[in-house]
């Protein structure tokens, strides 16, 4: 049997076998974890290359071209450097650590792909949690960062894989909060089954202001600029990462690019409707959702600055939590007062309050403090 | 006036400048395939030394600030002076230009009008010496020597401080003009 | 529970991505928080002053090129008149325009490098460095076609300029100088009201006026700390006194006023620019002097404002073709005077931007 | 424009302040012994209608006979320049007292001069060398350094 790799057809196949038939349930992840992998893999390739060209783009030089038609195959050299580069393990370094920390922070960055809906029903496991599924696991890279910085004995790495711990920890929270409107909204926990709920209206319409949180949370989750400081490469020259190379450095780059693309994921599918779209088939629309928000990221991180550790936790606790509260408080009113409004609706009552609270918080917003008396 | 600010009205700003260059001709050059008209006046990579016109005053050896320029001279027959050895040792030379002033003829020392003194091996520096990785050694290989420092084919003698070679020059490509070869790059590069 | 804490050693340099070159910080920090500073430099020191004690006048030229590598012509320009004041030349009326036009030039194009290179440090990934460079670019471009290297000019001689201004340079500068306030505005937007920017460097390393002026720091520095000190103004030399301009100071003396006086300065020297074209006059651009120059015994002092600061140069003559003592009056370096003072409890990531705002070059630190 | 202070005015005042302090002084430079040289320096920065709050440039020349410490005055309110010098005439153990309490200006720079002249500032808080490493033979900027190798 001839088994394409990828495109609708393969899709299709995977929806046909019926998961309760003996061998199918084998054949069903088999089949996923190969095209999961593939993808990611592809997918990070393509992510590596579009970034630097889309940022070159927006500093005005072409970004890389030389290595095939539009330097499309420059990942692949970028590939074949890191792994023909000689793999460094410090002196002083914990060895086990410094070997495993790639690991540890790969494996739960991939398995967020799992419960991700590239269209109907087609995903690697339908958990009826699985929005909780992601959560989980996407927190565990943190151990594998940590892990990393510590090993390596080195006071960047260390001071950069502090930080890490401090941020992704606190931005869980108004993550985990911003999600809560949309789970409330679409009544269910299942991936696959909010992207159904999408049919008409898209969530960013309807949750916008949960819609900024998630951003800006996920942003910081996966150390994007403007809060990039983990590995903020004027001041800690590379993070938790300064002391790998070779291998384990790619390893690294994938966790981040892997992150990157589950984040988008994520956005596309609770926010921008997922699979849903007309005229292509539905994992193109999947596909070309998450290179939007892939290219809203690298178009921040062409901009902004990066704020300063403090800066960013206060952010966190002083003005994403409360917003991500009084956001899930409105939604549930909202829904428990008028369970049948039609989404729109809910949406431009919701956009009205997002701006207002947006306002309100700016108020809030303080300049110039930081300094510790020594 | 509205009384709110910094709420996220900057960042806005910001991210529609960028957006705006997106659009933009982008501004740097694919070098080795594109190559801008250097300025007529460029202190090239290169000294050209003229042996004709040249009348052994040593002055241009007395006016380099780090020694870069030997020249012996001696009385010929005619009792007039000659240049019995010139060589001048690029990697002390500091390409000042201080050499091309005092020259009293005007016309025995130029710049170069070349820049490109980098090759793909050191052995191609200067042909001929194929045992020179120590570091030492090529420095050496840097001293050019007499008939080497003569005009050949290939090098251009540039305007810097010699107005007469001005016009004999290709005019400068400024990126303040945004000449045609940014067009012609970006169909060429996509 | 009150935890055990100890603290800690971070080197920072000479080899880190942000400190300019080669200077090293040892830090002693508790945390994050710097809780002690330790400025070491000499990674880049050359002995110049010694070398230039063996060269005659003419051939120190070059050597103040590689002093401010940024700011080549204003370093020319504090030489050559210390050497010009020390022998009594005059300069040609052409010469001092063609010098203001060049030096103010020069005063944006490290301006642009500057304010690039402290939102570098800030984490904005390239953009703002590449849309600066843009224009430098530009400047240096026009300094290539008048001295023929886009770095170390070595353009200016002792009473006047190695050589008259080409012709196509004027119409190139009078096209730069009309497209270059517009580049300013949208810099301008780029970044100085977005609010990462602001809460980064608002009250940050906040100098205060009479710190600035003990620890004479010098340039947009001591503008930025309140203190209208602008020698184009207060001592003006060169044709300074036949232009109007203004000079930007900032109160609070933070990150961010030294970042916008240099922004407001690029603006005022646009101006200068534009007048002295309008104004600049035909002639000669050398006067007659020896080629080997023998100052009478003696010394003198010359300063200028250079775009780091007050760049001058103190000079004792022996009546020989060489400099008894050649020294330079760094600006960079004297700069750094306070940096200890002003990054001390502050965290790391502050500590790069602080240093950032100074914006010192490391040949001049050295020498 | 920027003033320079008539040095044989200021020398006739200073005299009557601090007797025997002055040692010379011409038309543009004032020399002072160094031992008063503190006390000067305060009386400068300190009466209001001198005021020099600005300590430009501060350097070293080696005369051989004599160290000569050159230091370029400035006053922000008054706008007025005074170059101040003084003299130090023990080559093996110049000693010279730091104007580090009147101005932070000369922190680093009384370093650079200890550094390549070899001149101790007395009362410095950090007298260390800033350019070359501890233990670096001789003081490069002596007119003499480098006769004995």
């Amino acid at each position: 049997m001839t088994m394409p790799l990828i495109g609708s057809d393969a899709l299709s196949y995977a929806e046909a076998l019926p998961p309760d038939w003996p061998g199918s349930f084998w054949a069903h992840i088999f089949f996923w974890v190969i095209l999961l992998i593939l993808f990611i893999t592809v997918i990070v390739l393509l992510f590596t290359w579009l970034e630097r060209r889309w940022l070159g783009r927006l500093q005005i030089r072409p970004g890389p071209n030389r290595a095939g038609p539009f330097g499309l195959l420059q990942p692949i050299a970028d590939v074949f450097k890191l792994l023909l580069k000689e793999d460094i393990v410090p002196d002083k370094a914990d060895k086990w650590v410094h070997w495993l920390a790639p690991v540890v922070a790969l494996a739960p960055a991939l398995l967020v792909f799992a419960v991700i809906p590239f269209q109907d029903g087609a995903l690697l496991a339908d958990l009826n949690i699985g929005i909780l599924f992601i959560l989980a696991v996407s927190s565990m890279v943190v151990i594998g960062v940590f892990m990393a910085g510590w090993g390596s004995s080195n006071k960047y790495s260390l001071l950069g894989a502090m930080r890490t711990i401090a941020q992704e920890i606190s931005y869980e929270i108004p993550l985990v909060l911003s999600i809560v409107g949309v789970i409330i909204i679409s009544g269910t926990l299942s991936l696959n089954e909010m992207v159904k709920a999408q049919q008409d209206v898209a969530f960013i319409f309807v949750q916008p202001l949960g819609f900024i949180i998630y951003i800006t949370a996920a942003l910081a989750e996966v150390a994007r600029t403007p809060f990039d400081l983990i590995e903020a490469d004027s001041e800690l020259v590379a993070g938790f990462h300064t002391e790998y190379s070779g291998m384990k450095f790619a390893l690294f780059f994938l966790v981040e690019y892997a992150e990157t693309l589950a984040v988008a994921a994520i956005a596309t599918t609770l926010f921008l409707g997922g699979w849903q779209g007309p005229f292509l088939p539905p994992w193109m629309w999947f596909i070309i959702k998450l290179f939007a928000v892939f290219m809203f990221i690298i178009w921040v991180r062409g901009t902004l600055p990066r704020l300063r550790i403090d800066q960013v936790m206060g952010f966190a606790w002083k003005f994403l939590l409360p917003l991500a509260l009084i956001n899930v408080v409105i939604t549930g009113v909202e829904v428990l007062a008028w369970p049948d409004a039609p989404l729109l609706a809910l949406g431009i009552i919701n956009l009205v309050v997002a701006a207002v609270l947006v306002l309100l918080m700016s108020k809030l917003f303080k300049l110039g403090g930081g300094r510790v008396p020594v | 006036m509205f009384p709110f600010e910094r709420y996220g009205k900057g960042i806005a700003k910001g991210m529609a400048v960028t957006f705006k260059h997106f659009g933009r001709k982008w501004i740097t050059t694919q070098y080795p395939e594109q190559k801008l008209n250097m300025s007529r006046r460029i202190r090239g990579t290169d000294i050209i030394w003229v042996r004709e016109t040249c009348i052994a005053c040593q002055a241009c050896a007395r006016a380099c600030p780090v020694g870069a320029i030997e020249m012996q001279v001696s009385r010929g027959e005619d009792k007039k002076l000659k240049v019995d050895f010139m060589s001048i040792d690029f990697s002390l030379c500091i390409f000042c230009g201080l050499c091309i002033e005092p020259c009293p003829p005007g016309n025995a020392i130029y710049m170069s009008h070349n820049y490109e003194r980098t090759t793909y091996r050191c052995t191609d520096i200067s042909a001929g010496h194929e045992d020179i990785t120590p570091s030492d050694k090529r420095c050496n290989e840097l001293i050019v020597v007499g008939d080497d420092l003569e005009m050949a084919e290939g090098k251009r003698k540039s305007a810097y401080g010699r107005p007469d070679e001005y016009e004999k020059l290709p005019r400068q490509t400024l990126l303040l003009e945004q000449i045609q070869y940014l067009d012609d790059m970006r169909k060429k590069w996509g | 529970m009150a935890f055990k804490t100890e603290h800690f050693m971070l080197n920072v340099g000479p080899q880190h991505p942000s400190t300019h070159g080669v200077f090293r910080m040892r830090f002693t920090l508790d945390g994050e928080v710097i809780v002690d500073l330790e400025p070491i430099f000499g990674y880049l020191h050359r002995g110049i002053e010694k070398l230039a004690e063996d060269r005659t006048y003419t051939q120190n030229i070059p050597f103040t090129d590689r002093l401010d590598y940024l700011a080549s012509m204003t370093s020319n320009q504090a030489y050559c008149m210390a050497v010009e004041k020390l022998a009594g030349i005059t300069v040609p009326e052409r010469a001092e325009y063609i010098r203001v036009i060049m030096s103010e030039l020069q005063r944006i194009a490290s301006h642009l490098a500057g304010i690039g290179f402290f939102l570098q440090d800030l984490g904005a990934f390239m953009t703002p460095l590449l849309y600066m460079f843009r224009e430098r670019e530009k400047i240096v471009d026009l300094f290539d076609m008048v001295c023929g290297q886009r770095l170390n000019y070595n353009y200016l001689r002792f009473g006047g300029l190695s050589q008259d201004i080409p012709p196509e340079f004027i119409p190139a500068l009078k096209k730069l100088v009309n497209a270059l306030p517009g580049f300013i505005d949208e810099y301008d937007r780029l970044i100085s009201e977005n609010e990462v920017f602001l809460v980064r460097t608002k009250g940050v390393g906040i100098l205060s006026r009479e710190m600035a002026i003990s620890s004479a720091a010098a340039g947009p520095v001591l503008r930025g700390s309140d203190v209208n000190w602008d020698i184009r103004k207060s001592n003006p030399y060169s044709v300074y006194d036949r232009f109007e301009f203004d000079i930007p100071v900032a109160k609070t003396g933070d990150s961010f006023d030294r970042y916008w006086v240099r922004l407001q300065e690029m603006r005022q020297s646009v101006r200068i620019i534009e007048q002295a074209i309008e104004q600049l006059p035909e002639g000669d651009v050398q006067a007659k002097v020896s080629r080997l120059l023998k100052p009478p015994a003696g010394d003198a002092y010359v300063s200028i404002e250079g775009p780091k600061g007050e760049i001058g140069f103190y000079l004792v003559s022996d009546g020989s073709v060489k400099p008894y003592r050649w020294r330079v009056r760094p600006p960079c370096f004297i700069n750094l005077t306070t940096l200890r003072d002003i990054i001390i409890g502050w965290k790391v990531a502050d500590a790069m931007v602080i240093f950032g705002s100074i914006d010192i070059v490391l040949g001049e630190v050295d020498r | 424009m920027t003033a320079a202070l008539s040095a044989p005015d200021l020398a006739a005042r200073l005299e009557k302040e601090f007797p025997g302090a002055i040692v010379e002084s011409n038309a543009d430079s004032l020399v002072v012994d160094s031992v008063k040289l503190p006390d000067i320096a305060s009386f400068l920065k300190n009466t209001p209608e001198l005021d020099f709050d600005y300590l430009t440039n501060l350097t070293a020349v080696d005369y051989k006979e004599h160290f000569e410490l050159v230091y370029h005055l400035l006053s922000i309110s008054r706008n007025h320049s005074l170059t101040l010098k003084t003299r130090c005439y023990d080559r093996e153990n110049p000693t010279v007292p730091s104007l580090v309490a009147l101005w932070n200006a000369a922190d680093l720079q009384e370093r650079e001069v200890y550094d390549l002249f070899g001149i101790v500032f007395s009362g410095h808080p950090n007298m260390k060398r800033i350019f070359l490493w501890e233990g670096f033979p001789g003081y490069p900027l002596r007119k003499d350094f480098g006769d004995g190798v």
